[in-house]
């Protein structure tokens, strides 16, 4: 039994916005040119809620949730971005920059990283919490694509793309806490793995430069991710 | 109307930060007007001076020597700005940071040199176990990011600056270049 | 290939019968991960990886998500244990009621710190997040027999008997 | 199995009972048994034997008496007069006379008085069956009435009978968020769903808090009861219990007790000869906090990494393999049979306005005697810690008493007047939590304390959501700085503003109520904070402080 989703109406930063009762927060604002920032959340993947950068605030409800995961409800109001919100953004972002090392002037993707256009568009000049400086080490044994942890946001969308479209599941997120660390297979090199399709689906999701293609230079390596919604689509009517 | 005393100091860095306060090219004399250089690496003064309104420092505070540095600098300063990647993130710098300082020591004076393996007879600053942003060490006032900072952004920071006013960097720069 | 004949020696081993079992009772589902990295530890005393690997192979798990699991709870351990073990509860009740200073017995003692196995694998140092039994706290675990009311001295007693093979 | 049946196994449970005068039931949970109780049960049963008394006296392993700080404990009941005697720290040594004294005056430098407020000031609903039957006999469950619930609740009464009692009853969930059982138990019902589930919540994760191990080590068939009970009301023939891999003891009984029911047919098909089915299996949990929680829990069982997902969908609507599924703590199925024995009336008679029926605390830490309590809640924390727990051992002062764990506060001398329900530790900082209360006398830090609790976060956090994963681990390093003398007082503002940042943002549960420990000590000690910042002393002298300062 399919549920039908019904058009409702509901209010987001004082506009009153439509859309249907099966999507969420995230989307029907996108589809209304009202920015919330993202970073887990990818256009063709499943919803994950782990990066918080896209918390909102509803109106009686009593914690702030995260849009990308939250489904809209008739009447509903939204604030997308208050002087609360943004500084809970802040500090969040602060924190993903503290955990690994994004040196982003040393950084392939440096001028098409999420994480740095992200800074630049919320405004964080400076890192409040002390940096952690772990040693993380770098995978380069694949022919064509490096994994490197420095890098890593731990935001998912690699381990979701293997499995969700690729349906490999090569990767996935061992230990736990700040300690987790993307793997592939049983924590082996990615250039001995037997299950590895080397299809790229996890460089191109990659928000940072943690996944990229080999040979490309300090900001050269640029991402493509317009297959995604499309391989989704052409999935589901399979 | 009395001028006011700009110092800048490199830390832990490249220099490439004051190269780019170069590119902002002529537009140097109209700061000029209403302020002097009065320390720094483009200037030769040698004492760093009393009273100063604003320094901007780049690099990571690495070793002993920047430490003092940095403390004397604060001490004297009105606005202190960190200027660029390495004095706001540590950046290039602080890629040593997971390496124990023995080793770095090692490899710079043994492994990679072909001549003369030994440590320098004459004292050099010593290393601190961590290249760290400035602001993990004294309080900042501003903070100018970039790998190195735009010249553009360098100069409409020490516009403002000059005319008593703190710049808002928001959205103007980002980390890396 | 190596591996391969350690796979077939892994059949005609026992304790792998009790893996076996194990899978089977939940019709080898992928679901009875959990379970069966259960039984590979109390079969074998750790879960190494070409147990790993037979174990997502029966199961139809994927590699990386039999690592991801056996990584995430701390019950399971990918190193083989030495000779004896020792868990010491660090709870908050044995917290509070000294079990860092057994702790730092270890450490200053036998060079051990939690996790870790003396060089001649004779002795292994475990910590568990509450045993629930704070009302003997300190408590700790020697070879699978809870001890409370410890002190940094019945601990060395203790292991000093293993030592001398006196338990 | 039919009711008659069902009353034949208790009355001859019952008759066995009878021929025997005296019973000597040693405590064999999982503290007593640490404690060599075995050893002194087998001791007891030959001593009975050589004597040749063994017609009349007999001697049984039973579950937790309480007084877990005196183990192992013996209690001596004898039948006809119904009188007890409860020997504390018995050795060995002590069984010849504990034996002679069975007809005589009881060995006084043994005994602990009845009369103590430990044993006196209580109330059991939970822990009614605790010393008394053996937990692995299903008949001595069954002799002291258990099943005939679940008998009344096939036969007579209709699933929504049974929520509405549930809901009457005021009954709360006792794992700690302290949400109504009935409204749970009713959004179960409605979803929608060919398949539902129960699940029992055994992963008491909280260190310091051992009630649920000590319910499933002495009366596992309450538990299996209520879960039943449950099942029919909800809709559901499936339960899964989850419960800790640390709590062997606790497994080997439940599997037991499941074998038991199964056989007697009180599980299973057909129960009670009506249509209703229910099957219990056990999945082992595996050494995560973060399991507790529901979602994660729910993950767990699934085979899979135990990452919370974030709510809603609930549970009850979208729950195990996306089927509805009832989750409720070990505590909370333990309270249903005798709610629908006596009556909500009766449970609702119990306790606060809001706060209804008994809580079971586990007491532990400085404090004189650590164990198991059960209390009606709105009962002081003065009482229990001062007049149960016997007060704080000799030469040291209380300080502070911890209760919910690591999403807890802590409550200081000035608050002891409190009572002990839901509304009234939140008001506090603190919360209810499962039942564990550490008391801390002067010889504990508090920021030491909190830096305990926040390393025990820091290592739990499953990594999915970024303020608990980094917040915990620069809070951590913050409080490590603090207490090695290096802090200054910006990082207390730190703390307090990554302790609103992880509270207000995080996933789930765990990350929520992470900065508990280090708001609540910060608000009640701050002074200890800031001998640590500005004088570089530890006032407790616990931290190893790096310049200057005491130790």
């Amino acid at each position: 039994m399919k549920k039908v989703s019904q058009i409702q109406t509901l209010i987001i930063d004082g506009k009153e916005v439509g859309g249907k009762s099966d999507e969420s927060i995230l989307q029907v604002a996108k589809e209304n040119d009202i920015f919330i920032p993202t970073l887990c959340y990818l256009e063709g993947l499943s919803d994950y809620g782990g990066c918080r950068m896209c918390i909102v605030e509803v109106k009686g409800m009593p914690r702030l949730v995260p849009a990308c995961t939250t489904l809209i409800r008739e009447g509903m109001e939204v604030t997308t971005n208050s002087e609360k919100i943004h500084n809970y953004r802040l500090s969040i972002l602060a924190l993903l920059f503290t955990e690994r090392n994004h040196i982003c002037s040393a950084c392939v993707s440096n001028g098409h990283c999420e994480l740095q256009t992200l800074a630049l568009k919320l405004g964080l000049t400076h890192v409040e919490f002390p940096y952690i400086f772990p040693k993380m080490p770098v995978d380069a044994t694949h022919d064509r694509f490096i994994a490197d942890h420095n890098r890593c946001v731990l935001c998912g969308r690699c381990v979701r793309a293997c499995h969700e479209v690729e349906g490999a599941h090569t990767k996935d997120i061992m230990g736990r806490g700040i300690t987790s660390r993307v793997i592939t297979d049983l924590k082996e090199s990615w250039g001995s793995s037997k299950t590895c399709t080397s299809c790229g689906k996890c460089v191109h999701v990659c928000p940072t430069g943690a996944l990229t293609e080999k040979g490309k230079s300090v900001a050269e390596m640029e991402k493509r991710r317009q297959f995604l919604p499309y391989l989704k689509l052409m999935r589901e009517r399979r | 109307m009395e001028k006011v005393k700009i110092a800048t100091s490199w830390l832990d860095g490249c220099s490439g930060c004051h190269m780019s306060l170069l590119d902002i090219d002529e537009r140097i004399l109209t700061l000029l007007e209403s302020a002097d250089i009065v320390y720094g690496p483009l200037v030769d003064f040698k004492d760093y001076p009393q009273g100063v309104d604003v320094a901007i420092v780049e690099g990571a505070v690495s070793s002993d020597e920047d430490e003092e540095k940095i403390t004397k600098i604060r001490k004297l300063t009105k606005i202190l700005v960190s200027f660029g990647d390495c004095a706001i993130t540590a950046n290039i710098p602080g890629m040593r940071n997971y390496f124990p300082t023995k080793e770095l020591y090692e490899r710079a004076y043994f492994e990679n040199a072909d001549l003369n393996q030994k440590r320098p007879s004459i004292r050099i600053p010593h290393l601190l176990s961590h290249a760290r942003p400035i602001h993990e060490v004294v309080t900042v006032d501003v903070f100018l990011p970039g790998c190195p900072p735009p010249a553009d952004v360098i100069f409409y920071s020490l516009s403002e600056l000059i005319n008593g006013r703190l710049p808002d960097l928001k959205g103007k720069t980002r980390f890396g270049r | 290939m190596s591996k391969e004949i350690k796979q077939t020696s892994l059949k005609e081993d026992r304790r792998l019968r009790m893996v076996d079992r194990t899978m089977r009772i939940y019709g080898n589902e992928p679901h009875a991960l959990i379970e069966t990295l259960h039984a590979v530890q109390e079969s074998y005393g750790f879960i190494d990886t070409d147990l790993m690997q037979y174990v997502a192979e029966k199961l139809g798990v994927p590699l990386s998500k039999v690592y991801g699991v056996a990584t995430f709870y701390h019950f399971f351990t990918l190193k083989p244990q030495g000779e004896h073990t020792c868990v010491v509860c660090t709870g908050t009740a044995c917290y509070i009621s000294g079990a860092k200073a057994i702790m730092d017995d270890f450490a200053k003692k036998y060079d051990l710190l939690p996790g870790e196995t003396t060089k001649d694998n004779k002795l292994s140092l475990l910590t568990a997040r509450c045993l629930g039994a704070c009302g003997l706290a300190p408590a700790i675990v020697f070879d699978g027999v809870v001890a409370g009311k410890q002190t940094p001295e019945t601990v060395s007693n203790t292991i000093e008997r293993w030592f001398k093979n006196e338990l | 199995m039919n009711f008659e049946e069902l009353h034949e196994i208790a009355k001859i449970e019952n008759e066995k009972r009878a021929q025997f005068e005296y019973s000597i039931n040693v405590c064999v949970a999982a503290g007593c048994m640490s404690c060599g109780s075995l050893e002194l049960l087998t001791s007891f049963k030959k001593e009975i034997e050589r004597r040749g008394i063994e017609n009349w006296c007999k001697a049984k392993g039973v579950g937790c008496l309480g007084l877990c700080s005196a183990g192992p404990l013996v209690s001596v009941q004898r039948y006809d007069q119904k009188s007890e005697v409860i020997y504390k720290s018995v050795t060995l040594d002590n069984v010849h006379e504990i034996v002679d004294a069975l007809t005589g005056e009881p060995v006084g430098r043994l005994a602990c008085s009845k009369e103590m407020s430990f044993f006196k000031n209580q109330q059991k609903i939970v822990l009614e069956n605790f010393g008394n039957i053996d937990p692995e006999k299903i008949e001595e469950y069954i002799a002291v009435g258990g099943y005939e619930p679940l008998y009344t609740v096939l036969r007579e009464m209709s699933p929504a009978n049974v929520i509405e009692q549930i809901v009457k009853s005021g009954l709360r969930g006792r794992g700690g968020g302290g949400y109504p059982t009935g409204l749970k138990w009713t959004t179960v019902m409605k979803a929608s769903g060919n398949q539902k589930y129960i699940i029992c919540n055994a992963d008491e994760g909280d260190p310091g808090a051992f009630m649920d191990r000590s319910v499933l080590e002495s009366d596992p068939h309450r538990v299996l009861e209520g879960m039943a009970i449950a099942g029919y009301a909800v809709g559901a023939d499936k339960g899964f219990i989850y419960v800790r891999a640390e709590y062997p003891l606790a497994i080997r009984r439940l599997k037991k007790a499941i074998t038991q029911a199964e056989q007697l047919g009180v599980l299973g098909r057909g129960i009670f000869n009506t249509p209703f089915n229910f099957d219990i299996k056990l999945r082992l949990g595996a050494g995560a906090f973060v399991c507790g929680e529901e979602t994660a829990l729910i993950s767990s069982i699934e085979g899979s990494r135990g990452n919370p997902r974030p709510r809603p969908p609930y549970p009850a609507e979208y729950g195990l393999w996306g089927s509805p599924t009832l989750i409720n703590n070990v505590e909370t199925f333990a309270n249903i049979p005798a709610i629908i024995r006596n009556g909500s009336a009766w449970f609702a008679s119990i306790g606060t306005e809001k706060s209804k029926g008994t809580k079971v605390f586990a007491l532990a830490g400085r404090i004189n005697n650590t164990g198991l309590i059960e209390v009606p809640m709105g009962t002081t924390l003065r009482e229990i810690v001062f007049n149960i727990g016997g007060g704080i051992p000799e030469g040291s002062k209380f300080k502070a008493v911890q209760t919910g764990g690591p999403s807890g506060g802590c409550i200081t001398s000035d608050y002891l007047d409190t009572p002990a329900d839901y509304e009234s530790l939140t008001k506090l900082g603190s919360i209810m939590g499962s039942g564990g209360m550490i008391v801390m006398d002067d010889t504990s830090c508090m920021v030491d304390v909190a830096k305990f609790f926040v390393e025990f976060c820091m290592t739990e956090s499953c990594g999915k959501c970024v303020p608990c994963r980094d917040g915990s681990a620069q809070m951590y390093h913050l409080l490590s700085k603090i207490t090695s003398g290096e802090g200054n007082i910006n990082d207390i503002h730190m703390l307090e503003k990554l302790s609103d940042l992880i509270n207000n943002t995080s996933l789930c549960g765990l990350g929520m109520t992470m900065p508990n420990p280090v708001v609540s000590t910060m608000h009640f000690f701050k002074d200890e904070y800031l001998a640590h910042v500005h004088d570089k002393i530890c006032p407790a002298g616990v931290c190893n402080m790096k310049r200057g300062g005491r130790k």
